[in-house]
């Protein structure tokens, strides 16, 4: 058992694989500096620092990878995707069907997501919700160091390519480099549980697709990820004073998704609250909407999300993104109204 | 008795797009069908040269190279046909053509051969120092953003890929010159590749010059552009409007201008000398779709056997031999419904 | 009134305004011949042929927009947005939004969209749902002439960015250059209604954001655009025969998105099928769930959408995209289910 | 007298620099600043030559410009507080600014000013004949593939756009040198490109080249390439890690290796001369990032003072006049809470 950031975990795991596999390697911009210790460790034949290029360097780790090698591909920041989207949704996605099954493309999108530190919209976004609606692609949102240690060996051995998305907020090293810098005279509405924690010694990897209860509850299900799963815990504390007993669900993947967890709570508590990050509009919460109708399910539901462009100031950015209070409103509205209707 | 066998694997790529083309006539083949008639000779010149561990990356006239490559022609038919035991159990189809065994790849997005064999050369050299990787493109595929990325990309990391060329002066509609700044031998030796043009309708000169090079690759890894003039002897696709212009000058002709010349004198609009400007443009280009097709002197395959045929050699009996492969290729299929009909069965 | 064809339809919009405001102008590859009539007419100063270079030159739709001029810029197919997705995604949907709402980004992107010809997974997509997930566009996907000229004009008399998708199994021209390319010896299944019509004399803009139900009843809603409403149409008749009154709604827009009509009709029928030829996961099929469950109703419900890569083989991508038959069976199977639960 | 004219404006720009350099040291302003210490000369020499109706497109480093177009400097501040009466209602913020009037937007996505200003030339070629546009970015932008498109673009349409290259040769911790192939103005030229290098910390220089280049797009409109060195005063944005490296090279320098020389020894992973030269190329990348911090020779307007002062020019009232114009714009403004403490109240 030791206990770590969640950045920590996350370059532990990428660490132990790179010394377990030499095809494993990282490429990136800046990957020497912001993996310093892989790169001193493994050298420029594991470790490439990559031009401001993404579309060709993302686009080239699809060719590595169904060649035989296991890359890492660092995007910064999950904004940048859009200049490399065409490698994501034309190429890493679409090659074992296109190939009939008979060529993968083991790889891995590493990027880091997510507000709440005031860097604009441009910086800020989550986007899993873009990528989970591409077939072929397996989406990964941990929430805490020892999911991320867990996914992030499962995706490096995975034979198919992962988006791996490393929230910032949590991600210590990101947010040091992007929001503090140093300063003291800032703060940030950091997680504790899900910025530093235990990964058992004894880990290996986490399988896809299976969500996790976080805290159990008869009244009303909140199914979330990421940041967002760490807000729905901190209101449903505050929803357990107003005598709202919260089941919490922290769905880690977004593909596969584990649909059975999010059913079995719903038809138990007759209620869903969604609480994602990511942009409202034909997104998760809208997934989520159709998953429990399509299983026959018929909750009251409701969702809290980010539905404009994040807004830069930091009070209206706080307002943009789910927090607490609109979390605690949104459920307390749902739970005022009648017990699930039918089941 | 190197240039017969080239001549040799040059007909049998002509013989296989031509196979296509009668199965796409004929319904059976569905889509966007782009030909790589006109390409031959610089898909054998550079395909003789590669050996297994090498890999080449494709865009969207995949098959001159893949045939060449030793792909089996018989599973590349039947995938065009949308079979389950086609190359790719009928799921990729004419632009999306893969082989693992072959390392070979190809896609319908332009200019992403550029990465792609950007990642299978970096693999190459980690993983099997001696190979290479080929990135083959149009000329139209220079201004994509991402080509020009790895370009950059192979210089500055090293790898030991072949960017090819196939310069066809088009792209679709497009004389690729009026929207293609400076030279494209300037352009990539701007990222600090070493470069070279060949003829790419000789198949002796590409396969001399992409010998040279790709022996110096195989040995010190490094990125190298060659660039190859060809000619797209059967217009941007199967059937496009610019192809049946060429074959139905009158026909074809008359119905694309039906359209133009009803705007032509339309009131409210730019002058008339822009509109006349703009007409002869259009008129040219038409115009210009014909030449391809029609003369003998842009066809790789006619002017290898012209040179053959001035040395003595025999060119008659390979010509022959392959036909009838093709034949042989072509009866051992059987199509029960056209792409377009019923979707019944599709057994061999 | 003038009966013409889905395409021309939308050339004449463009034309229209090209001859009342000289700051339209057209961009994109091969536009001289797509758009020879407007060439001809307005010339080389309006109409501009492009270099294969998706990024840049959306991108410069973009600037082109904010300084004073009102581009139609021309993706060929939408999947080639992959690679100017940056400029979508981070730029004409954010300028407003970025200026405190003080710079708009008047600019149509025309893109031609779908499949049903046989041309592969990368070129036949939809991708509505992707677009309209990002905050600060317009999504428009219009099922027959007299809407695509309608919403066309409104989309170029618009001060934001539009994302006008053309299906190309009703655009004669797209087809014909992609699908048919003058072979009688290929079938496609074109809905008539949509690729030819009536569109009135008289017609000027079409608002944004109006669905429009093309068929009442009221056993069932089914909700569904673009070539997908006319399969809805013609379940909607063999459902008729097996006793199942459906209404079907046409929704022009995703975005804005008229939850009003859905929400109207789901109200009357208690069971809603979504038929989306977009991808399954977190798109428009869950957007509507979403919207009718936040609306406090509880309908049974299914959805008709494409669940993985497009296969090229046409009896494959029969089945992959959605289909009459399955919207008849899935449409089955909800009216077996008990009438709707409570309202 | 116009270089004291310009010096004052480098003076300017440098002054609101530092002034949000100190709210954002307080906690006022949030996420990453980017300063534009070390572009004055550039920003200077440049702007002086743009009027009325012409076009900007910025980078991360929008400032400078914005301040020598104009741009009143307390909206801006405003804007980076986060306030409603901010440029943008605090809605952008310090890598989003915009505004309309002076036709100047900035943004976060690296290369992306290139398709920008492209879309600005266009719009100033067919409505606005004589105006012009301008791109700004770095070196790094180089690399990426939109921003090489549009210079194609530009040759290929004839725009009116200035390239500007500030190549300050970092890219965050990457020295760009060693990711980019080639040189950048041949890579420039490569596109048909008209270029010219110039010393980016000698305003006079930039202003002289820019005046001629600029005065020739007006006239007759096509794309120009200016290479201007620059340097990056500040690293790559406030309180860096290779920023605090430089302030306080042991402290910071051994935060950094702690983590580094633990993995030095690692068993598995590669032999000691390649551990060996990743470890020499991060002290080298620290030791370099001081050097532009220490040197007064790469700051350009140290360079330009004493350029002047040794022309017996007085540049002291220049630098008094400007500090207090400063003092009373930071006076103006109340900062009611640091953009990282409760999210209150902002007005002014
Ligand atoms: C990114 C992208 N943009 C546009 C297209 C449509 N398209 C298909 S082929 C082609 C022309 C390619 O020209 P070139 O690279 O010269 O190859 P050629 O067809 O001449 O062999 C275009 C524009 C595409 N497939 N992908
Ligand atoms: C597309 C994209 N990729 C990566 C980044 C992260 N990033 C921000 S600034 C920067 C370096 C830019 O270098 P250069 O263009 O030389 O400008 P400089 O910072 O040196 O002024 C990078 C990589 C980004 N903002 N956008
Ligand atoms: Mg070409
Ligand atoms: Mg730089």
């Amino acid at each position: 058992m030791a206990n770590m950031t969640f950045s920590a975990a996350i370059d532990r795991a990428v660490m132990e694989a790179m010394a377990a596999d030499e095809c494993v390697i990282i490429m990136g911009e800046d990957v020497h500096m912001l993996r310093s210790a892989h790169y001193t460790r493994f050298g420029q034949q594991r470790v490439f620092p990559a031009p401001i290029s993404e579309s060709s360097f993302v686009g080239a780790a699809v060719g590595a990878a169904m060649s035989g090698l296991r890359p890492i591909v660092e995007v910064m920041l999950v904004d940048f995707v859009g200049v490399a989207m065409d490698a994501v949704l034309n190429h890493m996605a679409k090659i074992e069907t296109f190939s009939g099954g008979k060529w993968t493309c083991p790889l891995v999108v590493r990027t880091a997501c997510g507000g709440g530190y005031g860097d604009g919209g441009q910086h800020e976004q989550t986007l899993w919700g873009m990528f989970a609606s591409i077939p072929g692609l397996t989406i990964v949102v941990p929430s805490n160091p020892a999911d991320a240690y867990g996914l992030m060996k499962t995706a490096i051995a995975h034979d198919g390519p992962v988006i791996f998305l490393e929230h910032k907020l949590l991600s210590e090293s990101w947010l040091e480099f992007l929001g503090r810098l140093g300063r003291q005279t800032v703060a940030f509405d950091v997680p504790a549980a899900g910025a530093q924690g235990d990964v058992p010694a004894n880990m290996d990897s986490l399988p896809f697709g299976q969500a996790i209860v976080r805290r159990t509850g008869n009244a009303l299900t909140i199914v979330s990820l990421g940041v967002g799963l760490h807000r729905a815990l901190e209101a449903a504390d505050q929803l357990a004073e107003h005598g709202v007993d919260c089941e919490v669900i922290d769905l880690r993947c977004l593909q596969p998704l584990d649909a059975r967890t999010v059913i079995e709570s719903v038809s138990k508590t007759g209620r869903l609250l969604v609480v994602d990050e990511d942009y409202k509009s034909c997104g998760l919460s809208g997934e989520l909407a159709a998953i429990v109708l399509e299983s026959g399910l018929s909750p009251h539901y409701a969702r809290v999300c980010l539905e404009q462009t994040i807004p830069y100031a930091r009070h209206l950015e706080a307002e943009a993104l789910p927090n607490t209070q609109r979390i605690v409103e949104a459920a307390l509205r749902l739970a005022a109204g009648e017990k699930q209707r039918d089941v | 008795m190197v240039e017969l066998e080239l001549y040799k694997a040059m007909v049998r790529a002509r013989a296989f797009e031509l196979v296509l083309a009668e199965f796409w006539e004929a319904g059976a083949i569905s889509g966007e069908m782009h030909l790589g008639t006109g390409e031959e000779a610089v898909a054998a010149g550079v395909t003789r040269h590669l050996r297994s561990g090498d890999a080449v990356s494709l865009d969207h006239r995949p098959t001159p190279v893949l045939t060449l490559l030793g792909v089996d022609l018989q599973l590349m038919l039947a995938e065009m046909l949308g079979r389950e035991d086609g190359l790719c159990r009928g799921r990729g189809g004419h632009m999306h053509l893969f082989s693992k065994t072959h390392l070979a790849a190809s896609s319908g997005i332009v200019g992403s051969s550029g990465p792609l064999a950007a990642g299978f050369a970096l693999t190459a050299k980690l993983l099997r120092p001696g190979n290479i990787a080929v990135a083959f493109f149009g000329e139209g595929a220079m201004n994509q953003g991402m080509l020009m990325e790895s370009m950059n990309l192979a210089v500055a990391w090293k790898l030991p890929l072949l960017f090819v060329c196939k310069d066809n002066q088009w792209a679709i509609t497009t004389r690729s010159v009026d929207v293609t700044a400076g030279s494209l031998l300037e352009r990539a030796a701007g990222f600090g590749l070493p470069c070279q043009e060949v003829d790419g309708l000789d198949v002796m000169a590409v396969a001399e010059t992409a010998g040279d090079v790709i022996g110096q690759m195989r040995k010190n890894p490094q990125p190298f552009f060659l660039l190859a003039r060809t000619s797209r002897l059967d217009s941007h696709q199967m059937g496009d409007p610019m192809r049946r212009m060429a074959q139905h000058p009158v026909g074809e002709g008359g119905k694309t201008f039906g359209n133009v010349t009803k705007h032509l004198l339309a009131p409210r609009g730019s002058g008339p000398v822009t509109r006349i400007k703009s007409l002869m443009h259009l008129l040219a280009l038409l115009g210009d779709s014909r030449k391809d097709v029609r003369e003998h002197k842009t066809d790789p395959l006619f002017l290898t056997r012209q040179q053959l045929e001035q040395a003595g050699q025999d060119t008659e009996s390979i010509e022959q031999d392959v036909a009838r492969q093709m034949e042989q290729l072509v009866d051992s299929v059987q199509v029960d419904s056209p792409a377009g009909g019923a979707h019944g069965k599709h057994d061999l």
